[in-house]
């Protein structure tokens, strides 16, 4: 099976351990990923912050650029970038004129027909049975909080992917990979996003409840699958020890971490070893 | 050659100011037909309408035309005047010269052009009507009570104290509906069952009042004074007519941890059981899903611990025949459920409340059966998770209704009372508790309603947020509820032990189907359709069929109540006369044409058409035919537009009456 | 009687707002529930649904000078549970864009509004985001604001850590059709 | 004409009794002016309104009609105004194709609260028809128009054998009893065979383009007992239709579906299922021909409906007013039709005369609309009636037309579908105009 | 020694009597396979060749399909009646069949017997008929069994016979014909051959005497069976008469009309009690034969067919009249 791939620009800046991950995760499971080429940032936040028809037209030109490169579906891992790309793509699919302006804006004639997905979707075609057969180390050991985060399931109606209020794709895997799941109630609150550098307290403070809400929930540890949920869970979580004097010591696995690791890959292989907090 | 009469009013002078009446009648007299033609100042007035009798006497008229305003406004009046004068009402026609002519065209000559030219139709129309007489239907008259709720229940007494049999059929192994499980009703806070138990004893001990409990109507057939209904009787596997209540069978039964249905999960129940004390009829119902004996024949304590061997593990449905003249539908409502799965695919869940997930988190109906003293916790407020009292009890409002995006946009009318009810009665029960309500508006314009609920914020020190909830979650033990409030603009945060939501209310479940049977109509939500919102709000567009209480729109107690008696009096108003008279505009069909394609019988919208067969006197069979049933035939006329042999005809409207008018404006 | 909108005349920034939006800011009953559920609100002057409250009075100004539209994180949770399907962060996208193009941001919030600019000449000059180029260009324009050197040497500490994790790269892969970028912006900004 | 030499167009409106005739009433009672030229019948409701009363009032004179009632959803009786929609859907395709001035037909939802809209609309419609002048030419035969002439198929001979297979099995099931008739074609045309030694007179060759299945409507025939028939794929769709009319039980008829190789009738050119579907049991195979489209659909109108509908009004009604005036009203149109099985038809009804039984023109326009309307969403392009018709008049366009119709706006077509409801006599909330205001 | 005419000279007759505002009518082909008896508008649209006969016939020339008797006005609560203008226009038709032109004389009997139709009449004199002689017949035609031949005179005021391309003999019978063809004619030595009809299919005599004793007989059951009851047979055969009288208006004015009827119909005999003597199809396929070879030629001593061999043509099941009677002829059934 293979498929495109638009890594977006955390992927490969300071978020490569992700794509590390997911690469190694995914080629284990034989699923090739085709960068889409020439790809451009998805404008993020600030795109959509400051000018509404750039937010459209970047998304618009890598769609553009994945129908040329005859991708009819494409892995986009981080939900900033997927929910971009989709709600670019169904504004497209079902507006002519949008269409002919984009097309126009971006110099590249485009359709609005790949299809979005996001690393949970792309493993739910690999399929929960193929990932037991798979399963080399049961991960006994964890006890995980799956965290969602706001992007991944919102807006419902642009982004379609399980419930927007109680998600459990993530945790089906989990127990499928033989580890604990955790019922907490921050499974889709706000980690901060990308205000990581523009305002840190903002991101401390949501950040330290997220992760007291899933300490107070007996995990010891936290998937994620958003580069940015993870910059501010793990890179910031001595900050928030350091403002709020409480050391959670919790690790933040990527799914493609604990995936990786249930299919028997060394550690190293997948970039558990570079995130900031290690394994007690 | 007939003799018409032809009577142009000058309507004071709103027709005679535009309208040459002199000339119009020298012209009218000219027509084929007309015996004579005069203009009246009032043809309406008594005088004027003695004049007409008078007429009709002294030229022996054989049909009247009124020339004056629209028929809507007086064809009733001038046809009882020509009954009286002896000539068949339905020989009299109204040509229609104020609304449609003299006011509305100001030339003289053009308007008394139009003038004649109307009254020529309506002459043409009348020299072709034909002598009726009224409908009889013969009336049977015994009532069904579809649904055993306060509405149900106050219906079925006042037709049985009318002194009209009664047939009830409830759903639920007893009566009472979702009355029964309050607590106490506002705004006077009485017990609810103490008001509602003697109905139901007088209900269950009224000699003209037959209860079904536990049965279901399945089929309805026939039309207004002549209905045949099909009850099934489900399977109690407990024969009531043995069974004296004792109650050793329940309290033998080994499955005990069955889910409450009355107490709404609250609490638990034996698999043969009682839904609650004060049950009318106080018989037991074995739930066949949870029986040990029923499932795989094993247990079977209670058979043998019964005396009167009233168990019955072989009982089957039966379907049991009443013939009723009227049916009042009664089948209240149920709450919407909060959960995710909706059975509406236009409905959608609360995710973000946990209903369902975190076990404090109740719905309104579920925290009535705590507060209640016949409930699981005996009326002591104990929070379902772990039994303690809640010190911090959160309402919220509007879960469900008002809410375009979960698909009801519409209010439910009482949530604002019984939360506030909440709110008094928390606090009576946990003297150190603090009741929170999350709302947007207060809907409280009931009788003594207001003042009821300033009492629950002002004496019982209810706090009151005007704002929604936007997520519960649960962080070590307590619920936090996120709310706001827009009149300070702030976000609020309230550390809950118990949420209880005021969900929406919906029509019971099966009313669409029940509606389809009784060919009422019922709207996008499933609240069943009145005939006029202001003037008809009981009666629906099925003739004989009237609705109350929950089912026609989300009410209160009071309310429905009235509205109970009201389907009463309409019920009283059908059994009045022994026989229902019907208007005889009618359709009818020539059987010797009628070549039985069924077209007339497929468009009849109130299914009036039957296949029906022409026999000789001595029953040979000649000819399939379609025949029209007059009890329910409405006199639209569809039947006679899409009949291609023209077989059928519509009295008051016959084929050759329209054409005569339609050939007279040559 | 002629059908004009009994409402007090619609100002011009709700108008905007609302095609900006793809939204209808008048079907909102005010219930508060944006406000409820936003992680951000308790640190907010205007409320979000006071926002909208303003913009449905007309009172355009207030909202666009207000701070709360650059404490919003766009975590989208407001429209996904609005009742009356406003899509509220929609709103907050628009007067943030509207709020920069008139010049009314709230000095306090200036920092935020600093990072998007500079996120976007970003992209604008490499086609993909360069994390250290984009520190030093928000660090520098932040400064030149408020003159708080606190803030410049903030991080310092935290780039040893990311070169050890060899998270910290100096040159990122640029896009090799990067004029085409320029012609995208150019495009997008002027107001068709 | 009045005094002013102002042409005054005569509107006939026919109106519902619960809401348009209120709207009126409304009109009156807050003085609403408007010009005098309407005449108002009242009807209990649109779904009585039927395509005869507008033929009528055109044919009394009238410039312009009227028809109105309430708003879907409002109707007094619940769906009368749903029948009427459909049936206006319908019966405007047929005037179309006839050449009616279609501006003169005007068709309104006005509710007992809008009668400003009542004003409006008469106020429209008679500026817009004292405009249109007179109309004059209607049923006028003004142009030299000729309608085009459909083109006949090859002949070709049938599949071999199979008369033989026919004679043998009809003769086995006269012998065995299990029909008293066999309805087949002889040399001449039709014929019944009821003896076993007659079978003989069945053949099966390409001249057997007649439509049996209108035997089945005979009483002559049915008093036989029961029939075994001989159908062919295009013949065989009118049972489908009979049955849903409750005409027929297929329990007392034995049907012998023949292959057919075409009879170089103009239907076999564009008929693409060659063997029966619906027969009990089927004689002779043909080479299998690919199902372009849905199982047979009625020939699509092929060019000659083309043509037709290229040409303008004026054309159109002339080409008719030409082709009508040969008719002698000699209802072989009707007699061959499996379809028409009135006993009385409506055209020998008097009282009242809905069509003139007269051959004038206004009488053959009458009776030609009355039978292919009566055919809306039935008929299923046998083409006996063209083949029947001693004056050579193309009767197949006016049903063609409409059977396109009930295709393009249902997607619905005669006798294919058994579980599917009538088209006429049924409604659907989602039906789709662009007609009524 | 005879007289002929070329093609030429008949289109200049047409052409003339059209310019005189008369009625010209004969065969024309209205389509690829219909040719009519219609009125002409120019001598290309009359058909000389290569057809059989029309199927129509030129009935509808002198007893017209719609005919309006009288007109009458209502006033109050009277009736007025007036009289219609009578028609005028002579009226030439050209190249009939001697079938048709034959029918003519016996209609002649039926419409002045016990009262004399002055519509017919009138219409009579004013109609000049020129036959043309048959070159070719098919199996429907039967002229020859019931007296008749392909160059019949009776009826006819001129009859052409074909000679060869474009040139006709002709030969007239009436004053009228004289007179028509007055100073049109060539003299010529060449005398047209007398074309061979169809050979006999039955003998009306027989026919007759069947029908006189078979009233009740099993075989018109079996060969009426078939027929479908519409009146395409009696509405182009050039003999059938029948009529049906009605009032046509509307509530101020109308007018009293006559229109073709046929015994074929169900509702022909159909009392106003709902009773119908002739309650099915072959008693009214009886009635047909009867009529036209055992009542008729009772009454008038002629039989009233003319062996056109329309009624088989146009019979949309095939029966018509000559499959009837050619079964008679076979004699089984005697």
């Amino acid at each position: 099976m293979n498929i495109g791939y638009y890594p977006g620009c955390a992927l490969h800046g300071s978020s490569d351990d992700y794509e590390e991950s997911l690469r190694a995760c995914l080629r284990a499971l034989d699923v090739q990923l085709q960068e889409i080429d020439e790809w451009i940032c998805c404008g993020a936040t600030a795109a959509h912050a400051l000018n509404q028809k750039l937010s459209t037209a970047l998304p618009a030109r890598n769609l553009a650029l994945a129908e040329r490169g005859g991708f009819g579906e494409m892995l986009a891992p981080c939900p900033m970038c997927s929910m971009q790309l989709i709600k670019a793509q169904k504004a497209l699919a079902g507006n002519e004129g949008l269409r002919r302006e984009m097309s126009g804006i971006v110099e590249l004639e485009v359709r609005g027909t790949t299809r979005v997905l996001n690393l949970i979707q792309v493993f739910e075609q690999v399929g929960l049975d193929r990932l037991k057969a798979a399963l080399k180390s049961p991960l006994k050991s964890l006890s995980a909080a799956c965290y969602y985060g706001c992007l991944l399931t919102r807006p419902p109606d642009v982004v379609e992917f399980d419930d927007c209020e109680q998600p459990r794709s993530m945790e089906a895997f989990l127990t499928a990979l033989g580890a604990k799941t955790v019922d907490w109630s921050y499974r889709t609150e706000c980690c901060g996003g990308g205000m990581t550098l523009a305002s840190e307290e903002t991101v401390l403070d949501l950040s330290h409840k997220i992760l007291s809400n899933a300490a107070a929930h007996g995990a010891n540890c936290l998937v994620v699958a958003c580069p940015m949920c993870h910059v501010n869970l793990d890179m910031k979580q001595p900050d928030i020890e350091r403002r709020y004097g409480v050391r959670h010591g919790l690790v933040i696995y990527y799914l493609s971490d604990v995936v990786g690791m249930a299919l028997g890959l060394p550690e190293s292989a997948l970039g558990i070893n570079r995130h900031f907090v290690g394994k007690a | 050659m007939s003799r018409i009469g032809v009577f142009i009013c000058w309507c004071g002078e709103n027709i005679a100011r535009t309208v040459d009446v002199d000339a119009l009648a020298q012209e009218v007299s000219k027509f084929p037909g007309v015996r004579c033609a005069m203009n009246y100042k009032y043809v309406c007035s008594d005088p004027g309408q003695a004049l007409v009798r008078e007429k009709i006497a002294a030229e022996k008229l054989d049909a009247v035309v009124i020339a004056s305003c629209s028929p809507h406004m007086h064809l009733k009046t001038f046809r009882r005047a020509a009954q009286l004068a002896g000539l068949n009402p339905y020989k009299v026609e109204m040509a229609n010269i104020r609304e449609h002519c003299s006011w509305v065209h100001h030339d003289r000559a053009k308007a008394t052009a139009k003038a004649a030219s109307l009254i020529r139709l309506s002459v043409e129309k009348a020299r072709l009507d034909h002598e009726l007489q009224p409908i009889r239907v013969p009336v049977t008259r015994r009532a069904l009570v579809i649904g055993g709720g306060v509405a149900g229940i106050q219906a079925a007494l006042d037709i049985a104290d009318a002194g009209y049999e009664v047939v009830m059929v409830e759903r639920e192994p007893s009566i009472g509906g979702k009355m029964a499980g309050l607590s106490e009703t506002f705004p006077t806070l009485d017990c609810s069952q103490c008001i509602l138990t003697p109905r139901m004893v007088e209900v269950g001990q009224h000699p003209r009042i037959k209860l079904y409990s536990y049965s279901e109507v399945e089929r309805v057939e026939g039309y207004i004074g002549n209905f045949t209904i099909t009850i099934r009787q489900k399977a109690r596997y407990v024969d009531i007519s043995k069974c004296t209540g004792c109650g050793d069978c329940w309290s033998v039964c080994p499955l005990k941890r069955n889910k409450s249905e009355f107490d709404y999960g609250m609490g638990v129940r034996a698999s043969i059981y009682v839904p609650f004390p004060q049950a009318v009829p106080a018989r037991p119902v074995i739930d066949a899903k949870t029986c040990a004996k029923i499932i795989r024949n094993g247990c079977g304590l209670c058979e043998k611990k019964c005396k009167a061997g009233a168990i019955n593990f072989q009982d089957t449905d039966k379907l049991v025949e009443e013939k009723v003249g009227a049916v009042v539908v009664a089948t209240g409502y149920k709450l919407y459920d909060i959960g995710e799965k909706q059975d509406k695919a236009s409905l959608a869940g609360y995710g973000e409340y946990g209903y369902g997930q975190y076990k404090d988190v109740i719905d309104s109906l579920q925290f009535e059966r705590l507060l209640s003293a016949s409930g699981p916790t005996n009326g002591v407020l104990k929070r379902p998770s772990d039994g303690a009292e809640p010190k911090n009890v959160v309402f919220i409002s509007c879960v469900g209704s008002r809410d375009n995006a979960k698909g009801l946009p519409y209010c439910s009318k009482i949530c604002c009372m019984y939360t506030a009810k909440h709110a008094m009665l928390y606090k009576h029960k946990v003297h150190d508790g603090q009741a929170h309500v999350f709302y947007m508006d207060i809907r409280a314009g009931g009788k003594g309603y207001e003042e009821f609920v300033r009492r629950a914020i002002e004496q019982d020190g209810a706090k009151y947020y005007r704002g929604r909830v936007s997520k519960i979650t649960q962080e070590d033990g307590k619920l936090v509820v996120r709310g706001a409030d827009t009149l300070a603009g702030v976000p609020i945060t309230v550390e809950a032990d118990l949420v209880v939501l005021a969900a929406a209310m919906r029509p019971a479940d099966g009313v669409a189907e029940l509606a389809q049977k009784l060919n009422v109509g019922y709207d996008e939500f499933g609240f069943l359709l009145e005939s006029h919102p202001k003037l008809r709000p009981v009666e629906t567009n099925a003739a004989g069929v009237f609705v109350c209480g929950a089912c026609q729109a989300p009410k209160d107690i009071p309310e429905s109540v009235a509205q109970a008696s009201a389907a009463a009096s309409k019920v009283a108003v059908t059994f009045a006369a022994d026989e229902l008279m019907r208007e005889p505009e009618i359709a009818g069909i020539n059987e010797q044409t009628c070549v039985a394609c069924y077209a007339c019988l497929r468009a009849c919208p109130y299914h009036a058409i039957e296949q029906a067969e022409v026999r000789t006197p001595r029953g040979v069979f000649v000819k399939h035919t379609a025949r029209v049933n007059p009890g329910l035939c409405m006199g639209c006329g569809t039947c006679v537009a899409v009949c291609p042999s023209k077989s059928a005809d519509l009295e008051g409207f016959t084929e050759q009456q329209i054409y005569a008018m339609v050939e007279s404006l040559v | 009687m002629n059908t004009a909108n009994p409402l007090p005349q619609a100002c011009a920034t709700a108008r905007v707002i609302e095609a900006l939006a793809h939204t209808h800011l008048y079907d909102c009953y005010q219930c508060g529930k944006c406000t409820a559920g936003c992680p951000m609100a308790a640190q907010m002057d205007i409320a979000p649904n006071r926002l909208i409250r303003l913009l449905q009075l007309g009172r355009g100004r207030e909202a666009l000078d207000a701070q709360s539209i650059w404490q919003c994180v766009s975590c989208q949770t407001c429209a996904t549970r609005c009742p009356k399907s406003v899509n509220c962060a929609g709103i907050m996208d628009a007067l943030r864009q509207l709020s920069m193009e008139e010049g009314r941001v709230s000095p306090a919030q200036r920092r935020v509004m600093l990072f998007q600019k500079a996120f976007l000449d970003n992209i604008r000059r490499n086609g993909r985001l360069h994390e250290l180029e984009l520190i030093v260009q928000f660090k520098l324009a932040g400064f030149m604001h408020d003159r708080r050197f606190s803030l410049l040497f903030k991080d310092a500490t935290l780039a040893p850590k990311l070169n050890k994790r060899k998270k910290l790269h100096l040159r990122g892969k640029k896009v090799r059709d990067r004029a085409v970028l320029r012609r995208i912006f150019a495009r997008s900004m002027d107001h068709s | 004409m009045n005094e002013a030499g102002q042409f005054e167009p005569k509107i006939v409106a026919y109106v519902c009794n619960w809401c348009t005739y209120l709207g009126a009433d409304l009109a009156g009672t807050t003085r609403l002016e408007y010009p005098p030229n309407v005449r108002i019948i009242r009807l209990p409701c649109t779904g009585r309104i039927d395509f005869n009363l507008i033929v009528k009032a055109f044919e009394i004179g009238a410039d312009a009609v009227l028809v109105s009632g309430c708003h879907p959803g409002d109707c007094h009786y619940t769906a009368g105004n749903y029948h009427a929609r459909r049936r206006w859907i319908l019966f405007r395709e047929l005037l179309e194709a006839l050449g009616f001035e279609m501006e003169r037909i005007h068709f309104t939802w006005i509710s007992a609260a809008e009668g400003r809209k009542w004003q409006q609309v008469v106020t429209e419609i008679t500026e817009q028809t004292r405009k249109l002048g007179p109309y004059k030419n209607l049923y006028a035969d003004t142009g030299n128009g000729s309608l085009p002439i459909p083109e006949a198929a090859p002949a070709v001979d049938q599949p071999a054998g199979s008369e033989g297979s026919l004679r043998q099995r009809c003769h086995q099931l006269l012998a065995d009893g299990t029909v008293k008739v066999v309805i087949g074609y002889g040399t001449g045309g039709p014929v019944c065979v009821t003896k076993p030694a007659d079978v003989g007179r069945l053949v099966w060759n390409n001249q057997c383009s007649s439509n049996l299945t209108t035997y089945l409507k005979r009483q002559e025939v049915r008093k036989l007992g029961r029939a075994a028939i001989v159908v062919k794929v295009c013949d065989e769709r009118a049972l489908v239709v009979l049955e849903k009319e409750s005409q027929l039980d297929r329990k007392d008829l034995h049907v012998m579906g023949m292959a057919c190789n075409g009879m170089g009738q103009p239907k076999c050119a564009t008929c693409d299922v060659r063997v029966p579907r619906f027969a009990d049991e089927v004689i002779g195979e043909v080479a299998s021909v690919p199902l372009a489209g849905p199982p047979n659909a009625a020939p699509r109108g092929g060019a000659a409906l083309e043509v037709l509908l290229a040409k303008s009004p004026a054309e159109r009604m002339a080409c008719w007013a030409r082709e009508f005036e040969r008719c002698v009203k000699c209802y072989a149109c009707r007699q061959v039709c499996p379809l028409c099985y009135c006993e009385r038809c409506i055209v020998e009804k008097n009282r009242p005369t809905v069509i003139d039984p007269s051959p004038t023109v206004k009488g053959n326009f009458a009776w030609h609309i009355t039978r292919a309307f009566h055919l809306a969403g039935r008929c299923i392009g046998c083409d006996e009636c063209t083949r029947a018709c001693p004056a050579g008049i193309d009767l197949r366009l006016l049903n063609l037309s409409l059977a396109k119709a009930a295709e393009e706006h249902f997607g619905y077509r005669a006798g294919i579908n058994r579980d599917v409801e009538p088209l006429i006599g049924a409604y659907s909330l989602q039906d789709k105009e662009n007609f009524i205001r | 020694m005879s007289f002929t005419i070329t093609q030429d000279g008949l289109s200049k007759l047409v052409n003339e009597w059209l310019a005189r505002g008369k009625r010209v009518a004969g065969p024309s082909r209205v389509k690829r396979d219909c040719i009519l008896y219609v009125p002409l508008q120019g001598p290309d649209q009359l058909l000389l060749e290569d057809f059989i006969r029309p199927a129509n016939s030129l009935k509808e020339f002198l007893f017209p399909k719609h005919e309006r008797l009288f007109g009458y006005r209502i006033n109050g609560n009277g009736v007025e009646l007036f009289e219609l203008e009578p028609p005028k226009t002579e009226q030439l038709l050209i190249a009939a069949r001697p079938c048709d032109a034959a029918a003519l004389p016996i209609l002649d009997q039926v419409f002045n017997w016990d009262c004399a139709d002055e519509f017919y009449n009138r219409r009579r004199q004013l109609t000049t008929v020129v036959t043309l002689a048959c070159s070719a017949h098919d199996d429907a035609c039967f002229c020859t069994s019931v007296g008749l031949s392909p160059c019949a005179e009776r009826g006819s005021d001129v009859m052409l016979v074909k000679l060869d391309r474009g040139k006709y003999e002709v030969r007239c019978h009436t004053e009228k014909g004289r007179s028509l063809m007055e100073g049109r004619l060539e003299p010529s030595d060449q005398v047209a051959s007398e074309p061979l009809g169809p050979e006999k299919r039955f003998d009306p005599a027989e026919v007759r005497e069947f029908v006189k004793h078979n009233f009740a007989s099993a075989f018109w059951q079996s060969e009426g069976l078939t027929c479908l009851g519409c009146g395409a047979c009696a509405y182009t055969c050039p003999t059938c008469h029948c009529f049906d009288i009605i009032d046509e208006g509307n509530a101020n004015e109308g007018a009293r009309v006559r229109n073709w009827d046929s015994c074929q119909f169900s509702m022909f005999t159909q009392h106003a009690s709902g009773h119908n003597p002739r309650e099915n199809q072959p008693a009214r396929q009886r009635q047909r034969i009867s009529h036209k070879f055992d009542i008729y030629p009772e009454k008038f001593g002629e039989i009233l067919c003319t062996g056109c061999g329309n009624c088989t043509r146009n019979c949309p099941v095939g029966i018509g009249a000559l499959s009837v009677l050619t079964e008679i002829g076979h004699g089984e059934h005697l």
